[in-house]
């Protein structure tokens, strides 16, 4: 099977850097800054592939370097090194190419058409003050619509798919609950009928209730659209419930992947086992 | 019927490091080596601890082994090693080929009963209300109460549950079931339901590797027994 | 008079700068020379020169002039007439530490090497109308040169160190974000449109020739809690110091006359983000004796490396592109030309979204 | 070899020799510009020709009027003009406009060039607000006045952000914008400064013209030279060029609507029209904002009627 997105030696660094950066750092050492200058590895020689109409989770403690594999992949910030491959990109726009090396024009396009994003504070999701279907509107007339009635149209059918009620299209997402914001914040990544979606810590910090709302929409918008993601969050139990594979970083660095439930019940190194064990 | 058997373990062993108690080894199991033929019924026994389930996780690969081969033969033909393909070959051949019955509820929690249940079925292309009419006469049949079948199988009692797991499992007869203990907590007459489906079930060509809490099922659904090897002590 | 008439704009135009020159003419009065508004509004000179961004004393003092006082009017006509220039060349840096002090104080530590000079301040007395000014000038002259010769006078060194070389030293000062090296020839804002992030030259520039008030404000802000700089003045000088420059490239280096400027060095202290809390240097300098302006535009220069902006007077490309007198004074005025092509325009708006219930002309699905 | 260089200076200068310059301001080099910032503008104005609708930063030079007062406009004429030119300045329309007074005055005295008020026989046009209602042809040039030279800063304040914006064509904001004006309003509100496309490409702001003007834009025979001053940005719409306002297909671009008014001066109900309040009355009535197309049809010497933009109401 081809994979739908690939990933090889993804690695990025903030701060000046030095030569020993790499070797002074990450899981075997313990830590990403380098002690010799300071700099961060954020993430380190990470590969994976993900499949199409697979559900690949990424889990971690804060500082594992997962929300910037998610921030790489969306073309958020540049990557150090590493290449980037996407499937559906490659016929159209990439010639088969390192998607890193694409041109930010280039990059913006291939987002908006096959990636979408749910990010933990809708707030980076999501334009507040503009009206929920302006949301959702945005990323359609950046795939170039240009009809306002057929714009509408296709709003009010996603927020439906995502239980917003839709005498609540005009209205600005800082009037909304935290849950009904990251529904909002799904709607939108939805729009373009992206083939991928990337998650990323979707339901930390809402109410329990709310996040299991959430996980479930989220679930069953899988189930009925078939969509590829990965989904990016420290919690066992989000990956428990929405993943088939993990993978598991620290330090920056993919130190286990597995099927999700071996990863559950099975889990190979001491800091899965340490994960795996501290589930309440 | 193809000689070789569908599925042959041979030599497979379970170790587990616990590196939260300073690396201490547990013992699975381990020299197990047995095969099973296309449409036969296999019973794992030996004593309750000898790594029955484990052995059937094994195959599941919910657990990774140490050591051995889990030689499979896909209904594209050849052959795959279970316990070394890759994660993504092993969901495929899960999805396609293999159901896995446990003792405990592990389903999704917020979906009705009738919805679990017809999961698989939509999952492989069945219309939503054709898999639901037949969930719920498959609920019917292993004697769930209708009033039961929109509501969330957390609340449910032990057995219920039970019943509901394997209505999933069964829902859609995968061509190799793992069974742990699917009766365990079952009265007279939902087992002999389970039975009776498993029987019809094995009629129709499934294979199945099953770990029985009660010897008189064996005779019954069993074709043949493979008792796990006793465990020497740990070092 | 209305703003356009359909012919005869040209003579009112004329007539209304007629009218404007008069009132600097007033009858019977000698106005002041241009000597005498350059040494007794020296600090409005000054504050002339620097937002004009030209270093002349008698041109500042005729811009004064002919704006009848008004800063931001006579910095325009100074940068206005600076625009016809030929450019000869840029000069060698400036080092402030053979500064000729006529002034120097830190707020850093009680005593400094050389000590604290107050030279001519008004910082310590109290804003009573001096009506000694009505005064017969000579007397009062003569009584305050007595009182000066009075006083115990110690001779001044020709240098003093520089107060922040004393931290540097130690190691607490943290090095500039962005490094310039002094031989990257600076860039010249007047001749290049700005970018950002904006070179370090490009952005003490910027403030140097921006508006006192202006700097003032964002400044302030900052100070008072929309910002996190806390600044503490390392030193503020104000003196003279040589322009030099080399006619050739490899030629002897020419001092080519003196000016008066005012510098200040703010101390901050910056988060533990590189791991160790240090302090970061703000830089101000700016022509004549404008010490606001110095101590103002140095907060900015400190503000302005934040890590994370959050505060207006943090976004360096806020602050830099608000901070011009004459810019924005310009565009403040530009208002009062008439707009009615365009009110026009927008009134076609208004009246057709008012013109029923939107909803139910357009309905939206 | 004194007489070469004089002969070298008098060609870098075109319009100095016999000149009415001479002794009007002495101190200033001919078109007030020194020859070097001319070169310098021209080299902008070509990259920004070469780019159409792209924003092309500049050294703006200070001028002796005021930043927001046309400062961006006039360095483009100063730089462009020759001996030979023949300019008219306008704003709002009108020749006679104190700004646009002003402004003609200053250049007439740095150059001594002739000066007009009729569109026709102008070589350069300096305008604020305004395209003139008669067409322009190839041998014309019209140079906008520009307060704000980008159309993103309604949606977007820092300049860091536009220019990236620009440079990956992420144009989906002030679409955004519009189709949020929509759901509040029915209508897109903007009046005049509406955006618009160039050139398929870049998103211009066309300075403050009425939609109105909007059409005379696109696929012209003339050149359009925009600048603004305080804000240093030169860009342009070469002949021909494709200019389109940003519309939806269901929400269609509309110029102002002057349906069943005449200009009571000329009778004209095809130009654009200033209201007018009358003191007495309280009543309004309308009149050309340009001046010279409401003269010459009045002396009987112009057009019939102008030429009614496209997409009128």
């Amino acid at each position: 099977m081809t994979p739908l997105l690939s990933v090889r030696g993804l690695t990025q660094r903030y701060g000046t850097g030095c030569s020993a950066c790499l070797e002074l750092t990450g899981s075997r050492r313990e830590t990403n800054r380098c002690p010799r200058c300071g700099a961060i590895v954020a993430c380190r020689q990470v590969s994976f592939d993900l499949f199409p109409g697979e559900v690949l989770g990424i889990v971690g403690e804060s500082g594992s370097g997962k929300s910037t594999v998610v921030r790489l992949l969306h073309f958020d910030e540049e990557p150090w090194a590493g290449e980037y491959r996407l499937a559906a990109a490659s016929a159209a726009d990439a010639g088969g190419g390192n998607l890193f090396a694409l041109s930010p024009f280039a990059r913006r396009r291939i987002r908006n058409e096959h990636m979408g994003i749910v990010y933990q504070h809708p707030r980076l999701g999501l334009r507040m003050k503009v009206s929920a279907g302006g949301n959702i509107a945005e990323r359609l007339l950046m795939a170039g619509w240009r009809h306002v009635g057929r714009i509408r149209e296709r709003a009010s059918a996603l927020l439906q798919q995502t239980e917003v009620p839709l005498s609540r299209m005009d209205e600005p997402p800082r009037n909304f609950s935290g849950g009904m914001q990251q529904r909002v914040q799904i709607a939108k990544a939805l729009s373009t009928r992206p083939a991928v979606l990337l998650l990323d810590e979707v339901t930390t910090g809402l109410d329990v209730s709310v996040q299991a709302k959430v996980l479930d929409l989220i679930r069953s918008l899988q189930r009925e659209l078939g969509i590829a993601m990965l989904v990016v969050s420290h919690d066992l139990g989000v990956i428990r419930l929405l993943t088939t594979r993990t993978i598991v970083m620290r330090y920056g660095e993919i130190i286990e992947e597995g099927l999700s439930d071996q990863i559950l019940e099975d889990p190979q190194q001491p800091y899965t086992q340490l994960l795996v064990n501290s589930v309440l | 019927m193809n000689p070789d058997p569908l599925l042959h373990v041979e030599d497979l062993a379970k170790r587990f490091v616990c590196h939260m108690q300073d690396g201490k080894v547990i013992l699975g199991f381990e020299g197990v080596s047995f095969r099973v033929r296309e449409g036969a019924a296999l019973a794992l026994t030996g004593p309750s601890g000898a790594g029955k389930s484990s052995v059937l996780k094994c195959i599941y690969r919910s657990y990774l082994p140490v050591q051995g081969r889990i030689r499979y033969r896909p209904l594209e033909g050849g052959e795959i090693d279970l316990a070394r393909a890759s994660e993504t070959e092993v969901l495929r051949i899960r999805r396609a080929e293999i159901g896995y019955v446990t003792q405990f509820l592990s389903v999704l929690p917020r979906v009705p009963a009738v919805d679990v249940v017809a999961e698989p079925l939509i999952t492989a292309g069945a219309p939503p209300a054709e898999a639901r009419r037949r969930a719920r006469a498959m609920l019917e049949r292993i004697g769930i109460e209708p009033t039961l079948w929109e509501a969330f199988p957390a609340t449910f009692s032990g057995g219920e549950k039970q019943r509901v797991n394997f209505a999933r499992a069964v829902i859609r007869p995968p061509r190799l079931l793992l069974l742990d203990e699917p009766t365990a907590s079952l009265d007279r007459r939902a087992m002999a339901v389970v039975i009776e489906v498993l029987a019809e079930m094995k009629a129709r060509g499934t294979t199945m590797i099953a770990v029985f809490h009660e010897d008189s099922l064996l005779d019954s659904l069993m074709d043949e027994r493979y008792r796990l090897p006793s465990k020497e002590a740990p070092p | 008079m209305g703003y356009v008439a359909v012919s005869g704009g040209a003579a009112a135009i004329e007539n209304a700068e007629r009218f404007r020159k008069l009132r600097q003419f007033p009858a019977g009065i000698r106005p002041p020379t241009i000597e005498e508004i350059r040494s007794v509004f020296h600090l409005a000179v000054d504050r002339v020169m620097g937002e004009g961004s030209l270093y002349a004393p008698e041109l500042a003092a005729l811009a004064l002039k002919q704006a009848a006082g008004d800063s931001f009017e006579a910095a325009f006509l100074l940068r206005a007439y600076r625009t016809t220039l030929p450019r000869r060349g840029s000069t060698e840096p400036i080092d402030t530490a053979a500064m000729k002090v006529l002034r120097r104080i830190s707020a850093a530590f009680k005593d400094i090497p050389g000590g604290q000079i107050l030279g001519p301040t008004s910082d310590y007395t109290l804003r009573l109308l001096d009506f000694d000014l009505e005064g017969d000038p000579e007397v009062v002259r003569h009584r305050l040169l007595r009182e000066l010769r009075a006083a115990p006078a110690q001779p001044l060194p020709e240098e003093f160190p520089k107060v922040v070389d004393l931290l540097r030293r130690e190691g607490l000062l943290a090095p500039a974000r962005s490094p310039q090296g002094v031989s990257e020839p600076p860039v010249d804002v007047t001749r290049e449109a700005l970018s950002f992030p904006a070179p370090r030259s490009a952005r003490l520039q910027t403030l140097a020739r921006g508006e006192t008030g202006g700097l003032l404000a964002l400044a302030y802000s900052n100070m008072r809690g929309y910002g996190s700089v806390h600044p503490v003045i390392g030193e503020l000088r104000v003196g003279t110091v040589p322009v030099r420059r080399r006619r050739m490239p490899s030629g002897p280096v020419e001092t080519i006359g003196e000016i008066l400027i005012t510098e200040a060095e703010v101390i901050a202290r910056i988060g533990d983000e590189d791991g160790e809390a240090r302090f970061r240097l703000g830089y101000g300098l700016c022509f004549g004796h404008n010490e606001t302006k110095a101590i103002a535009m140095a907060v900015l220069d400190r503000a302005m490396d934040s890590p994370e902006p959050a505060a207006p007077s943090e976004d360096e490309e806020f602050v830099l592109t608000h901070v011009d007198g004459i810019e924005s004074m310009g565009f403040c005025n530009h208002y009062k030309l008439p707009h009615y092509v365009t009110f026009q325009s927008d009134l076609d708006r208004l009246r057709a979204i008012r013109g029923g219930n939107p909803k139910e002309r357009n309905p939206l699905p | 070899m004194k007489a070469l260089r004089a002969q070298v200076r008098d060609a870098l200068r075109p319009g100095l020799r016999g000149s009415a310059f001479e002794g009007a301001g002495a101190r200033y080099s001919w078109a007030f510009l020194d020859e070097s910032a001319k070169r310098e503008i021209r080299r902008r104005m070509l990259k920004a020709i070469a780019i159409p609708g792209c924003q092309v930063p500049f050294g703006s030079r200070e001028m002796p009027i005021a930043r927001g007062w046309g400062t961006g406009g006039l360095q483009l004429t100063l730089a462009l003009i020759g001996p030979g030119d023949v300019l008219k300045v306008i704003d709002q329309g009108s020749d006679d406009s104190v700004n646009a007074v002003n402004i003609k005055k200053f250049v007439q005295r740095v150059t001594g060039v002739a000066v007009t008020t009729d569109t026709r026989r102008a070589t350069l046009i300096q305008t604020r607000h305004r395209i003139p209602e008669e067409r322009l042809d190839s041998g014309q040039v019209l140079i906008f006045q520009v307060p704000i030279p980008e159309p993103l800063r309604l949606v977007e304040p820092s300049e860091r952000e536009t220019r990236r914006m620009h440079a990956e064509a992420d144009y989906s904001r002030m679409w955004l914008y519009l189709y949020e004006d929509i759901v509040r309003y029915g209508e897109i509100t903007v009046g005049a400064r509406y955006p618009v496309m160039v050139n398929g490409r870049y998103l211009m702001d066309p300075s403050p013209i009425p939609r109105w003007d909007l059409p005379r834009l696109d696929r012209a025979e003339n050149l359009f030279l925009f600048c603004a001053g305080r804000e240093k940005r030169i860009y342009a719409v070469p002949p021909h060029t494709a200019v389109e306002p940003l519309s939806f297909e269901d929400f269609a671009f509309r110029v102002e609507d002057f349906a069943g008014r005449r200009c009571r001066r000329c009778g004209s109900s095809a130009s654009y029209l200033d209201e007018v309040l009358d003191d007495a009355t309280g009543g309004r009535s309308w009149v050309c904002s340009d001046t010279s197309f409401c003269e010459k049809r009045r002396r009987g010497a112009g057009p019939a009627e102008g030429e009614r933009p496209g997409g009128a109401a």
